[in-house]
């Protein structure tokens, strides 16, 4: 989403709702509510210009909180009911808030479609891995023998990767950030505020009632710093303790692989670049977390995987009615209601 | 104009006739729907009241020659007033033989049969599953009047000189077919050879090739033995105007420009093609100069949803499709009840259940329309009785959607949705104003503060200041719009959702009876049953039967005083295509004894098949 | 048993009484649903009859303390035989003020509330919005009979010595509360000890302190002065057999799985969770050791059409969902209508329209069950009318569904789902079987080939040498199965497609009526009715009134030889928890009178109330 | 799909079915038929354990005019129905055949999820980047600026490019081949019905009425030669004309370059690997088609881009059930039916 030009004086308070908010205490949601909250005022857009779209769902509860327009719709559809809203007014802020099992199960087509598009709205995926509303089902992002509600067996699905299905959508921006952390989650969404196209931000979220722990091992203290590729466009690949700095490099017959940062030639070390899709691509092939669970045999990227400029759907369609008017005409009813063969009677 | 002027005189002796049905049917190669669509509007020219049918295959281009491929189109022209595109063709035009198979027994005894011989090869016949030649068939002969002309040939003799590519030259062949057609009826051919010119107009060739052909079809009536005379069917009495041949689908894409306009704001239409009613989509997608947003979306739940998203956004959020994307609607029509926006979901039905017959006409979606959500979830229910009416009924169901708050359903069907009508063409500014204002005022807002007349809410657009609120899907409490989950209220909502909708009727026209307002029986129709029960009941009255003719344009709610109505009829009588579903809401509603008359093969009622099993009826032997 | 001997003996006086309604409730932490449900065990094995109904919050967790976050349990239980978890309770156990706050409106006059006065802290209080302590409130006094208990203290007492952390220790309180009722009505306490020692087994700690506070409770009712009395409800007569007191969902899927392996194939169930279906879902793919596949589809759209592929395989198809997913499912059940194909769907009614309130009970999906699909497209419908009827409806669904090969639409509703009554465990030798084979024969096969009696079609599975053949959603020629779009067939076809679901009729039960067989007024209903329906008609004929009660469970279609009862009666009244869908059917199809009896709260009929109804009714003031 | 261990001796014309073909004279749709019943008997798999199933379409028409079983369901549909179908029996060869609207548009979430879950099916999916049966409206593969009958002024919708939407998804075997190609399509068949897990099969059609020619810059004559990578498992990726054979290297900062065959060390030209993610990933990266149509800046992979084993879906649902029975024996009801407390009244 674009900032508006004219900069308003708002603080974090000013998008406080007068919604006691019905989150289990604990929930990720809290910290991320939090930071949008905090992130809003400083994109300088109207409060009133702004509009929270979800879904059902725990995390689709999102907009009540939020001292703006919202709309919090069926299950898995906001995306198509964003997309009404954004192509009648272009000039507003939207913001989708959608699950792992909203916008990836029940909501998938939607959301595909969402990114192949590129309409200049933001969705915020939520991903804990669970159905957290229903009570504790399995998701589409679940891992496999994961048992859960309805998977007493452990699920036998395997799980979607979100960033890989949205590039594979063809998504002009690809993020992913943790409810736990602040400032990079605040970065992630000024980000995705500032694209122009769809921006796909997965939100890696603690639900403790029914998943708890979910991303421990890649997202809390040490697990954190072993298992985060922060990825910074134009900076190489490396991560880890600053005592045992790793790095990506692509090894032969393009196999990638993980090494001692100090063991290589800085030069072979992968240099991070959101608008080379080889490299986009790439980071979704990596895997970074456990088809079971646990991390994965790659670090996970985080940040913006890929970020590049493409036409975005709402100027085109301003623009067809724009050509179209300058061709044409507005629209004269009399012509039109004359236009094919007319006879009088009198 | 030379050739008019050449041929202007005729010299054979001329007979009156008030109503001619003549169907053209051929294969999809061979243009019949251009030959349908220019003789109709040489009839409407001529001053003659009309209505038109096309029939297209099921296929998108079935193997020349086969069943499959036929392709057909019929006009009624009239010195009268008519309702219906005829049920059986006096004249029937075949450019080959599977036209004549598919299409013979249509053709009423002792109607007219004009065959392109040169068409009755072999193999064509073999593709049309006959074993010898039927024209040789007396039988046939016995039965019609068969005019045996080597179209072809004739066709290519005239053109010979051009020297064009065969290929080419055989597709003027239509041309040769209207032109023999326009002498037979004195239709006023300006218009058509006009037509000509501009179509053809880059290839001067072409322009020749086609007016020839049209020209020599002309002048074989004119000077062969075959045909002993011509035939004058004299102008109807239309009311006065500018007039235009219209199809349904075309007439509800302005009839929905034009209320959005009206109401000051912009349509936005969003829907996944979907036969019958993909037209609506691509006319709407030209009209863009308009204030017009159209969206294919990626399914039709996408549709209705974009459709409520822009309702939302303060623009006419319609969806339109037919049966089978209605019943994937349900869910998001549930929500639009709930959040009371402005939405209109179009549904042009077709032949069901499931795909069912996808290009034939049926209006068996009316109780879904009424029912076809879960939970108490009432929808105003609209239907279009002609193929102009579908302006009407658009522009009423826009109007009702936004003053009201509420989502509309608005029923056509396949016959309306292909079918055309001549439209007297309003002008734009005198149509009504329709006042939808954006709510702006800050002062004990809540988004489900009450108008107290409509008791609709407030329509609130995002960008208004002060008034930023949360919409959904969960039950709100009356008096402050958020979540409420008491059960007093849940009932308090549920029950204004209710009255909001019947409290439509109080604003509606009292119904209109055509013919008898009492007497034998009352047939109550909906939707485009229209000209078939109008012109059965006017049939009915001729045969001194007291019978009167309803027609509903809401069936939700339904107009008030139809019990008073109903009392003074001794039977009620509802044709319907479907098995009964109008029936079973009025039957519910006023304890009324009303019968039903079904048909469900995917065309609409023939007006003597009609007539007939009304009088049954009437003669009591149910 | 240690305990019990120690406390069997009571030293206080008894009073006899023959039913009692009591409500636990606390905060979703406190423990309520178990206490309640051990409570409800010994009272099982009192051998009282008993309902009983949960209500949860809303909120998975919400915030502790809070009016969202209480959860309660009710349950009825009787020497005489009873029918609904009760109107009110007659005594109220609060475990904090919000508790009180939500329930104290409902015990009853007179009644008694016991209170844990610990949780009355300051910040509790607030939390459940009161400024000042209610307990103190003289009036409340007045009204009930309060029994203000240190039930935290007491317990933190009694389990000082095994020092555990006193989270834990707290956490012991509800088993005070559920000795202290087990005191307070002679309950057997058995069965408890021996759960706790299950349940806790792994901690002796917590085994000890479990058993602990239960005494403690037991003997401070025994001990203390506050109570001068205990109860006794005697055992009830009950139809001798094995009881376990079951849920509707759980009822529901041991149905589906009983009536599949009855018909010696295997049960498929496809679905996507949804509040309150989900149970089922989770109680099968549980069992897949009985040859039962689930499937957690993407969506109610892919978990109908995997049900409906598995039907096609050879197994029983069944998709299991409420409103918002029947809303979905319609297009694809449309052509399950089509294919005719055996499919149960099951719809788990709550609250709507749209999200509406979805942890509520309401049965307003009636006429989208009958018709919310496109076209001419019957659907068969079946409704349980108890928590343990829910075993029997889906196993007749299934019966049905498979001799006839056709989709049925089988209906409960939230408070059947999580309702309880005792079910008489029946021997699964006992059974029916369900005949259902697979068509092999491939003598002038052809798919739609039709069984003259039930005009179903031959089902064929896949696999099967010889008998290859295509199925579709586009109309099928009768006489081969090939695609038609002749219109004749498709009138056959869609008549015949009727008939196939009217024709159930003929073998259905004659409906059973309770109460008087004419008189007054015949109670119509439905569903979860049952239990209100059946007290209030119990308690009008006790006021000598002649009332009776007809129970549908078929509603499409509807049992032969209504028209003849409906006939006995000056009345027709209908109950629905909607605002009257059966009575529009009744109305349409008998042209009877029927007057609706409505309420759309999200909670079942008070008998109480519903009786008062039906009687201003009778006393013709409508 | 797995071929069955006992070879039946069928013909070609076993597999025609007595119905009489309804596509355009001219349509893609024939030549995919006569291969598709031309590998059939090759398979070796009895008739009667085949089934077709299909969405709405002119091409979901095809399982009529095959003579196994057949399943002509509702638009989009199919990929759920077949789900059920191949759970409930498993022992059967299911193919799915669908359309670029059927399968991605109002399909497209049965589709992803399909392919997410790795059940073992195949799906024909006959892009020919226009809706056929509805007479001609734009589709999720329509090239921008195409003027269809819903798009006067051009497409304004960026496309998706199928394969990259399924190994986004999680594919385990992603191809692609064209209609004319008799010889490639049969072995892409032969291979897709090896794969054991979904395989998904993407056919660029011809659909002369609509969209005539869509793809004959990259699939005809000279284009076919120039355009076409023939992707061959261990083999280097090159491509065009023998007597200027052209190479695909990766450049430097992980940019992908075309370059002459003969102007590189054979060494730096990459090498196809099916079971290499970061290659798979890297095939669908490549531009190969313009945005608004004609040949991208890479030439059009064609073949297997993934072909990997990972757990199929219908194993692990026979494996649980199997599982469970030797953990607790085959259901007994009474037993189940007395699981909770109980009491006896007599
Ligand atoms: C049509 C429909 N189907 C199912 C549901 C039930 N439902 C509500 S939320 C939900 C899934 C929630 O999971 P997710 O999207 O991950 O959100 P979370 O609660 O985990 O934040 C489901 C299945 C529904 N409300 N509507
Ligand atoms: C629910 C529903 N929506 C819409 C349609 C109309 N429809 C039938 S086929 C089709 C698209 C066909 O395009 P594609 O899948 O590419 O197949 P093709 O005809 O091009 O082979 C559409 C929109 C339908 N039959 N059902
Ligand atoms: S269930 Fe999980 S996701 Fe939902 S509110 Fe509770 S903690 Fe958060
Ligand atoms: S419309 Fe196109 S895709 Fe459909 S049959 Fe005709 S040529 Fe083939
Ligand atoms: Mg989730
Ligand atoms: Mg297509």
């Amino acid at each position: 989403m674009s900032q508006s030009a004219e900069a308003v004086k708002l603080t974090r308070k000013d998008f406080v709702s007068d919604q006691d908010v019905r989150w289990c205490p604990g929930c990720g949601d809290y910290a991320i509510l939090a930071q949008v909250q905090k992130v809003m005022p400083e994109l300088g857009i109207p409060r009133e210009k702004i509009v929270f779209v979800s879904g059902i769902g725990c995390s689709s509860r999102f907009p009540y909180y939020m001292n703006t327009y919202g709309f919090h719709t069926i299950h898995g559809r906001a995306p198509a009911i964003a997309a009404g809203l954004k192509m009648a007014r272009p000039d507003l802020s939207v913001w989708i808030v959608t699950g792992d099992g909203d916008g990836l199960s029940i909501g998938g087509n939607h959301l595909i479609h969402a990114l192949r598009r590129n309409l200049d709205v933001n969705i915020l995926l939520f991903n804990n891995e669970i159905y957290g509303l229903t009570k504790g089902q399995y998701s589409p992002t679940s891992r496999m023998g994961q048992v859960t509600k309805s998977s007493p067996q452990g699920v036998i699905d395997a799980p979607f990767d979100a960033a890989a299905l949205a590039l594979g959508a063809g998504a002009t921006f690809v993020s992913r950030t943790v409810d736990v952390a602040q400032k990079h989650l605040q970065n992630v969404l000024h980000r995705a505020a500032a694209h122009r196209g769809t921006s796909f931000v997965e939100i890696l979220q603690n639900c403790p009632i029914f998943n708890d722990g979910a991303f421990n091992d890649v997202t809390e203290g040490d697990g954190a710093v072993q298992h985060q590729l922060m990825l910074e466009h134009g900076q190489p690949m490396v991560f880890g303790p600053e005592e045992a700095r790793k790095a990506i490099v692509m090894g032969p017959s393009m196999r990638p692989e993980v090494v001692a940062a100090d063991s290589v030639d800085p030069a072979q070390i992968l240099v991070h670049d959101e608008t080379n899709d080889a490299i986009s691509f790439f980071l979704c092939s990596l895997r970074w977390r456990g088809v079971t669970g646990g991390p994965g045999a790659f670090p996970v990227p985080m940040g913006v995987l890929r970020g590049v400029d493409e036409p975005v759907y709402d100027d085109l369609v301003v623009k067809e009615a724009e050509d179209l008017v300058s061709k044409r005409g507005a629209g004269d009813f009399d012509k039109l209601f004359a236009s094919g063969d007319t006879w009088v009677v009198n | 104009m030379g050739v008019a002027s050449t041929v202007s005189t005729g010299s054979k002796p001329v007979k009156e006739v008030s109503t001619v049905v003549i169907r053209f049917a051929g294969d999809s190669g061979d243009g019949m729907q251009l030959t349908g669509t220019q003789f109709t509007n040489e009839s409407a020219l001529a001053g003659n009241d009309i209505a038109t049918f096309p029939d297209f295959p099921a296929e998108i281009r079935a193997p020349a020659g086969t069943l499959a491929g036929v392709s057909g189109f019929q006009l009624n022209f009239s010195s009268e007033r008519i309702f219906t595109p005829g049920d059986q063709p006096d004249v029937l035009v075949v450019m080959n033989p599977a036209a004549l198979a598919v299409n013979l027994e249509d053709l009423v005894d002792g109607g007219s049969l004009i065959v392109d011989t040169d068409a009755f090869t072999k193999s064509n016949l073999r593709k049309a599953g006959y074993d010898g030649d039927p024209l040789e068939d007396t039988s046939l002969n016995q039965r019609v009047r068969v005019f045996p002309i080597p179209v072809t040939k004739l066709t290519q003799q005239a053109l010979a000189d051009l020297n064009l590519p065969n290929k080419t030259v055989v597709r003027c062949k239509n041309f040769f077919a209207l032109g023999l057609c326009s002498w037979l009826y004195h239709r006023p051919i300006d218009s058509t050879l006009d037509w000509i010119r501009q179509k053809f107009g880059k290839s001067e060739a072409l322009v020749e090739a086609n007016t020839r052909a049209f020209q020599t079809g002309w002048n074989y009536g004119e000077t062969t033995e075959i045909f002993a005379s011509s035939y004058q069917v004299r102008a109807a009495e239309i009311e006065p105007g500018t007039y235009t041949n219209m199809t349904g689908n075309k007439a509800l894409a302005f009839g929905l420009m034009a209320a959005a306009a009206k109401a000051d704001t912009q349509l936005f239409y969003g829907s996944y093609p979907i036969t019958p009613a993909s037209d609506i989509l691509h006319e709407l997608s030209d009209h863009k100069n308009f204030g017009v947003t159209t969206f294919q979306a990626e399914d039709e739940i996408a549709a209705v949803g974009a459709a409520l998203g822009a309702s939302f956004a303060g623009s006419v959020g319609v969806t339109g499709t037919s049966g089978p994307g209605v019943s994937l609607k349900g869910e998001t029509l549930g929500l639009a009840v709930m959040v009371e926006l402005p939405l209109v979901c179009v549904n042009i039905q077709r032949g069901g259940p499931s795909t069912g017959l996808p290009t034939k006409t049926e209006q068996s979606d009316l109780l879904q329309a009424l029912y076809g959500r879960h939970g108490e979830c009432p929808m105003a229910v609209i239907a279009a009785s002609s193929p102009t009416d579908c302006f009407d009924a658009a522009f009423e169901a826009v109007r009702v959607a936004v003053k009201y708050m509420t989502p509309v359903m608005l029923l056509s069907d396949g016959y309306l949705a292909n079918g055309s009508k001549p439209w007297n063409i309003p002008n734009y500014a005198d149509l009504p104003e329709i006042p939808a204002k954006y709510w702006t005022n800050d002062v004990g807002f809540h988004p489900y503060l009450r108008d107290e007349d409509t008791l609709s809410r407030p329509w609130v657009v995002p960008g208004t200041p002060g008034l930023e609120h949360r919409i959904g899907g969960l039950e709100k409490d009356y008096d402050s719009g958020n979540i409420s989950y008491l059960p007093t209220n849940h009932e308090k909502m549920t029950r204004v959702r209710a009255a909001k909708i019947s409290g439509i009727a109080d604003e509606l026209d009292a119904p209109e009876i055509a013919g008898a307002d009492s007497g034998d029986a009352l047939i109550v129709g909906w939707g485009s049953t229209y000209g078939s029960i109008a012109a059965a009941t006017t049939q009915l009255l001729d045969e001194g039967k007291k019978v009167g003719h309803l027609h509903l344009r809401w069936l939700n709610p339904l107009p008030n005083g139809l019990d008073e109505i109903f009392a003074r009829y001794r039977h009620i009588i509802v044709p319907e295509l479907n098995f009964g579903q109008l029936v079973r809401v009025l039957r519910d509603r006023y304890l009324v004894d009303a019968v039903p008359v079904s048909q469900v093969r995917g065309q609409p009622f023939k007006v003597q098949q009609l007539a007939a099993r009304i009088s049954t009826i009437l003669e009591g032997s149910k």
